[in-house]
């Protein structure tokens, strides 16, 4: 057990607490879609804090892969919401 | 080797890629998928059923480090469940998208849909089933916003952001078990799981997010406006499946892989709040304007039955009657799977015939629309539990639990629903059944109408007098995930 | 055990992104926002960095903080009607929020820290480097993308084609920007090919060193974003055919791959003996042009000119 | 499977497999529709001949089929159930021929017979429901049979009276299914047998016993329309004439009073029902709704909803007779379940008949129907003589059965009144309508009879209540014949009392 992986992981969980509140509290759509990452990147930082394993020890390779598929998922529903926020504003004009 | 368990996947998926790349032949490429995925199932079903559940460790690594696939008794039932209404949902699809463009959008997204469900069925590994989930959530989200109305497209947003917090709230569980256990893999996390924090709060945590996924009240505000805005073929799959496979992943964590860690308490509180979505689901579906609606909130009350059934299970004995409920709450989930799906693809008829879905102004459907008419009763019976339905068997062991270990609190609850619910499937007759002159109909073809109505009928004739299958076939090996040789 | 400087080093970026991400959270200004959340993005590429996860240093860098922030900048545009209100409920209800959200933090932070305190070892580790010669890659990260959990990457690409598809059905592209001044046309003219490179050798590296697939597909779609912003049209896209090969490509070849080795009666997903290199290649390739393309597409903001016609033109094709 | 295993779902499906293919015709196919009514109903009263040949020779009759653990789905014919079957089987036969004459070219006739032979089918079932989860279950989908055709005209009151309908008998439905289950859950499949099967039940709680009572007779009592329960039913005659004749004489109310015999004698035990000292409630209530009943209808002037209230009145003889201990009493209850069918079923006719030709509804219309309707006002004349229990029609041996049964259990006290009383005002409501019909001249007939000068009642229309009226005089001239209900009657009610 390490300070470092403990630092990271509590910031984790504030980071995942606070884009979950923000995501449910916020008006704006964008900023929900925002705090909506902000969430997932702390549980990220999380796992990597977890394979984190010192500076001479390799790091735990899964976690990363987990997180690397997790990004991958971020973006593509990033991606959906903002088309589908844009459909949204020009059906407003119509 | 098993790799017959990858077919329901893999062939649904396979096909979307056919429909996306010859979209001109997008319904019959899709329809000939759905057909190979519900021959699949069935196969992997009959070979559960013979011989037992099923383990397929990917890319042959041993689970832990790889991912395993699992089929039990309860999983390949809802996996032939879903391949069953995909293809009448299907089938129907290719007469209510009129547009050929329309038909080349839905295809390959529905079949991505029909993937990431049974993925989620089979897999056994928990962030492989947080994948699943967000990819069930996508595809849901794309198909509901198709058509692109303001309303849909509003819904499908709060829909999909929701779905997200659903997820990430999941990942957060999986993160603090991999921390804790070092594994992913649910054979191995069952023979590990104790009740202590780590294990407490992450399953909380993942919990809460199929509670937000599977619409339990109070979190269920999202649901009615999502159902009753998408387009008939995918509120139908909406309601029927996608949220039952949340349900599914709470059962099997409830009463499989957590079951050392979860509390009477907790089962208490799922119990409570599934009564109070019975009766608030069914009063708002009686007095829903618009029959979409009604068959939205309807949604959330039967999904407060299953609930019902948690602490029920938390307090019989492990033994032939805890299998016995255990089974009537399977047997209602199929059933309301068939009857809801059949409910929303009738309305979508009539929507489109009539030119509108609002309930008080249905006089004259009875005549124009026999069919349809006849399947909204029949998949009403089921709702409301009458016999012959699946759904009255199951009620019966409900209530027989509640008598059995003395909660009497949930009988009035659950006749309540009943009353409730006969109340708003016949109103809905109601109007249908008056006569109204100078209404216009526009003519339904057969496969328009029959698909719900195979489905109404699987509900009420098959389940109710087949009810006897399901036990025999799900109970002994229900929950078997790690029982594999 | 000691507090080093690094503990120091961390507590300080810790404390920066948590900064970071308030204010781009709390604030009602969405372009800084966005500006704000970019940033979050780079300095989390650097702590990526920093906890020894270069693959995601640079994936975190091209699509966290590129991509995902090129599609908010982009979506700026889009007024919205609920961003001129202030987001923020009455105080006392905000309160409440901030309190159940410390909650929250605090009991994911209690369930963290005893599973971490509690659970030193290794875990899937010693597992996964113990069966890397078996891989087909020398890269740990890209053997349990590409074989130990090759199929949470398979699902993966559907999620992606999944947005992707969805993105597409809802309507068709924005308008292109109009040609931009001799300057930046330069620099597109510059980078974009520079950036193909870059992806080339990423995915090429990705086998024994940092790199992959993801990483190299995010610098070709960047590439595409590059020249978005020079003005390019999608007619300049590849045939809407050929867009969806594309699309189905990476999926295709993780089944076929897949399934090839059921033929050796071995397990699906499971790679011949002396195949498990070449199969990842190939396979890292196609997934590179899907990824790439999806997120190009997803960039153009829906279906590009023509993607419709598929459906309804004559029997030819 | 041998042909006694089959037999009971033939009676079943001989009505069932009709009405469905009747769903499907097309509206004109009027020939085809009537052929398939006629070749169901005749051939589920051969079917039913079998059956009662079988149970003479007390053959096992019995259809078995396993719904979900300790849940079977089973059609038994005993001496009881043989006894309601024939009855609806005969009546439905004539009732389908009436409803082909009364309903030529009206609208939705596909709809309306479809749902006719489903709801026999349901009263087939739960006359052959081997146990009373097998009963519930055809309980309710009777429940669900009978609501289209009361709202069939589509009319806001049609609705209406469907609707009130509905909500009585699913919120009964509740309750019988509540005290069913809870019954099976302490005391196991609730398979019916001679004699009752709790007395032979170790270790049950008489107050649960008690209050599972309440909760079946409560869930039975509305379809059997006992006070304070009855509401519905005067509701429910916007109902076209063959369906208010079905739903009075065989379907509905019988099907409550029917279950509640059920349940008395052969899932408590008459001996133990006593013991347990829940009769004396029952009967309270039944003697109050043969009271309350008959007062009612002395103040109807709509024909029909006279003959409704009668119908609550007279249905609780049945309940009666199970209420009081004793074998006389049991062949009171037991025959007056066939005697009211075959009488009220013809009282029925004839006010659809009234209806129909000379569109008289009210009894202040009824002046000198008999000179024109003679057919027609004599059958009416012999039902409404044997409501009134006057010999030798067949309501005489009810009441007489149930008289001494009285006197035998000792309760003549206070039960001899009762039917003394009702007689009375049966013959108060019913003794007015003869004069009328008979002996009055019938004033502005041509405003009655409308422009038609001759007034003929087809003989779809006529026969029937002639042939059911006939059949309640039989009853009672033959009650000491072999076969007769009476000769039934006593041998369920020697088979009741065998301990």
């Amino acid at each position: 057990m390490m300070l470092t992986q403990l630092i990271f992981g509590i910031a984790g969980g504030l980071l995942f607490a606070m884009g979950l509140r923000s995501a449910l509290i916020r008006e704006s759509l964008l900023a929900r879609i925002l705090a909506v990452n902000v969430s997932g990147a702390g549980i990220f930082l999380a796992f990597v804090a977890i394979a984190y394993r010192g500076l001479e020890e390799t790091p735990d390779p899964v976690p990363h892969a987990l997180v690397l598929t997790g990004i991958v998922v971020a973006v593509s529903a990033t991606a959906l919401a903002l088309a589908l926020r844009r459909r949204l504003e020009e059906a407003d004009d119509e | 080797m098993n790799n017959l368990l990858t077919l329901p996947v893999m062939i649904p998926l396979g096909f979307s890629l056919l429909a996306l790349l010859w979209p001109r032949r997008a319904s019959s490429i899709g329809i000939l998928g759905l057909l190979a995925t519900l021959l699949a199932s069935a196969w992997l079903a009959w070979r559960v059923a013979g011989s037992g559940p099923m383990l397929l460790a990917l890319g042959g690594w041993e689970p832990g480090l790889g991912i395993a696939l699992h089929a039990d008794a309860l999983s390949s039932t809802l996996l032939l469940m879903s391949s069953v209404v995909a293809l009448a949902a299907g089938t129907y699809s290719t007469g209510y998208f009129r547009e050929r463009s329309d038909r080349a959008r839905f295809w390959p997204l529905w079949l991505l849909l029909m993937t990431a469900l049974h993925a989620l069925f089979l897999s056994g590994d928990l962030f492989n089933l947080y994948v699943t989930l967000e990819l069930i959530g996508l595809s849901a989200v794309a198909l509901a916003a198709l058509g692109g109305k303001r309303k849909a497209v509003e819904a499908a947003l709060r829909y999909l952001i929701l779905g997200l917090l659903g997820s990430l709230l999941f990942l957060a569980g999986v993160a603090l078990i991999y921390a804790g256990y070092g594994t992913l893999d649910l054979m191995q996390l069952r023979n590990m799981l104790a009740p202590e924090p780590v294990a407490w709060i992450a399953l909380t945590l993942m919990i809460s997010g199929l509670l937000l996924k599977s619409a339990l009240f109070p979190l269920h505000f999202w649901l009615p406006p999502a159902h009753a805005n998408a387009p008939a073929p995918v509120s139908a799959v909406l309601s029927a499946l996608v949220v039952k496979a949340a349900l599914y992943l709470l059962l099997r964590f409830w009463l499989d892989i957590f079951d050392d860690v979860v509390t009477t308490f907790a089962a208490w509180l799922l119990g409570s709040l599934g009564a109070m979505a019975v009766l608030w689901g069914s009063w708002k579906a009686l007095r829903a304007v618009r029959l979409k609606l009604l068959a939205a909130y309807s949604t959330v009350a039967q999904l407060g039955y299953l609930f019902l059934f948690f602490p029920l299970l938390a307090a019989l004995p492990v033994g032939a009657a805890r299998d016995t409920a255990l089974g009537a709450l399977i047997l209602m989930a199929l059933t309301h799977g068939f009857a809801k799906s059949a409910l929303f693809l009738a309305t979508g008829v009539i929507q489109q015939k009539a030119g509108h879905d609002r309930i008080e102004e249905l006089g004259g459907a009875a005549r124009a629309l026999p069919v349809t008419v006849f399947t909204l009763a029949l998949a009403g019976v089921a709702l409301i539990g009458l016999p012959p339905s699946g759904t009255f068997q199951a009620k019966w062991q409900l209530f027989s639990a509640a008598i059995a270990t003395g909660q009497w609190l949930w009988i009035p609850v659950i006749a309540t629903g009943s009353l409730l619910a006969a109340a708003y499937v016949f109103r809905i007759l109601g109007y249908a059944f008056a006569s109204a002159e100078g209404v216009k109909y526009r003519i339904a073809d057969g496969r328009e109408e029959l698909p719900a109505l195979i489905l109404a009928i699987l509900a009420t004739v098959l389940l109710g007098f087949g009810s006897i299958w399901v036990w025999e076939f799900v109970t002994p090996g229900a929950l078997a995930v790690g029982e594999v040789p | 055990m000691e507090i080093t400087l690094w503990h120091l080093l961390d507590s300080l970026l810790a404390i920066l992104l948590l900064g970071l991400a308030w204010s781009a959270l709390s604030g009602t200004d969405l372009k800084r926002g966005v500006v704000l959340f970019m940033a979050f993005g780079l300095l989390l590429s650097l702590i990526w960095a920093r906890l020894r996860a270069p693959d995601l240093a640079l994936a975190e860098a091209a699509i966290g903080a590129g991509l995902s922030g090129a599609l908010l900048l982009l979506a700026l545009r889009d007024r919205e009607k609920s961003e001129n209100k202030a987001g923020q409920p009455m105080s006392l209800l905000r309160l409440a929020t901030v309190l159940l959200m410390l909650l929250l933090a605090a009991s994911f932070a209690l369930a963290y820290v005893t599973a971490v305190t509690s659970n030193t070892g290794g875990r899937l580790a010693g597992l996964a480097f113990g069966n890397l010669e078996q891989s087909g890659v020398s890269n740990p990260v890209t053997a349990v993308l590409l074989n130990f959990r090759a199929y949470d990457t398979l699902l993966e690409l559907a999620v992606l084609l999944a947005a992707t598809l969805g993105i597409l059905a809802l309507g068709s592209e924005r308008r292109p920007f109009r040609r931009p001044g001799v300057l930046l046309g330069a620099l597109v003219t510059w980078i974009s090919p520079l950036l193909v490179i870059v992806a080339g050798y990423l995915l090429w590296t990705g086998a024994h060193a940092p790199g992959g697939a993801f990483q190299a597909g995010a610098l070709l779609a960047a590439a595409i974003v590059m020249l978005r912003l020079g003005g390019m049209t999608s007619e300049q896209l590849p045939h809407q055919l050929l867009q969806g090969w594309l699309l189905a490509g990476g999926i295709a070849a993780f089944m076929l791959a897949g399934y090839l080795a059921t033929f050796h009666d071995l397990a699906f997903l499971q790679y011949p003996a002396g195949w498990a290199g070449l199969l990842i290649l190939l396979i890292e390739s196609a997934a590179m042009l899907s990824i790439a393309l999806s997120l190009g597409l997803a960039y153009l903001g829906g279906s590009p000119s023509g993607w419709d016609e598929r459906s309804s033109r004559g029997k030819r094709s | 499977m041998s042909f006694n295993s089959w037999l009971p779902v033939l009676i079943v499906m001989s009505s069932l497999v009709p009405g469905l293919v009747i769903f499907l015709l097309r509206e004109e196919n009027h020939l085809l529709r009537t052929l398939l009514n006629l070749f169901g109903a005749v051939i589920k009263l051969l079917l039913v001949g079998v059956l009662i040949w079988g149970v003479f020779h007390a053959q096992v009759i019995e259809t078995r089929w396993t719904l979900a653990p300790g849940l079977d789905l089973v059609l038994h014919a005993d001496a009881l159930s043989v006894l309601f079957v024939t009855l609806s089987t005969l009546l439905w036969l004539l009732t389908t021929i009436y409803a082909i004459g009364y309903l030529e070219n009206a609208p939705h006739r596909s709809r309306f017979f479809g749902f006719f032979s489903l709801c026999v089918t349901a009263t087939v079932g739960l006359a052959l429901a081997g146990n009373l989860f097998t009963f519930v279950i055809f309980y309710e989908m009777l429940t669900l049979a009978t609501y289209p055709l009361i709202a069939h005209k589509g009319s806001p009151e049609a609705l209406r009276g469907a609707r009130i309908y509905l909500a009585y008998t699913l919120s009964g439905g509740i309750l019988l299914l509540i005290g069913t289950i809870w019954l099976w859950n302490i005391a196991g499949p609730l398979e019916f047998a001679q004699g009752g099967i709790l007395g032979s039940i170790e270790g049950l709680d008489p107050i649960v016993l008690g209050i599972i009572f309440l909760l079946l007779m409560t869930g039975l009592g509305v379809k059997a329309a006992l006070v304070p329960l009855h509401g519905w039913l005067p509701q429910a005659m916007v109902a076209p004439a063959p369906v208010s004749a079905l739903l009075h004489a065989v379907a509905v109310v019988k099907a409550g009073a029917f279950g509640i015999v059920r349940v008395v004698y052969d899932v408590y035990g008459i001996e133990f029902a006593a013991s347990l000292g829940l009769l004396t409630p029952l009967a309270i209530a039944a003697g109050i709704t043969i009271v309350y009943g008959s007062l009612k209808a002395l103040s109807q002037d709509h024909l029909k909803k006279r003959l409704a209230w009668s119908t609550v009145s007279q249905v609780s003889y049945i309940a009666l007779g199970a209420a009081i201990l004793g074998p006389l009493a049991t062949i009171g209850g037991v025959v007056h379940l066939v005697h009211q069918g075959l009488m009220k079923i013809t009282l029925f006719f004839a006010a659809g008949n009234y209806a129909e030709t000379l569109g008289i509804h009210k009894v202040s219309e009824m002046n000198g129907v008999g000179r024109q309707m003679p057919g027609t006002t004599l059958a009416f004349t012999i039902g409404a003589l044997g409501m009134i229990g006057l010999p030798p029609v067949a309501g005489f041996i009810s009441k007489w059965y149930l008289g001494l049964g009285a006197v035998e259990a000792g309760i003549a006290a206070w039960i001899l009144p009762i039917l003394i009383a009702s007689s009375l005002l049966n013959a108060a409501y019913f003794l007015p309508i003869l004069y009328r019909a008979w002996f009055l001249r019938a004033e502005h007939k041509p405003l009655v009879a409308g422009n038609r000068v001759k007034t003929v009642t087809p003989p779809a229309l006529l026969w029937p209540p002639i042939i059911t009226a006939s059949l309640a005089l039989a009853a009672g001239l033959f009650a000491a014949a072999p076969y007769s209900p009476l000769e039934w009657a006593q041998l369920i009610a020697e088979r009741e009392y065998k301990q």
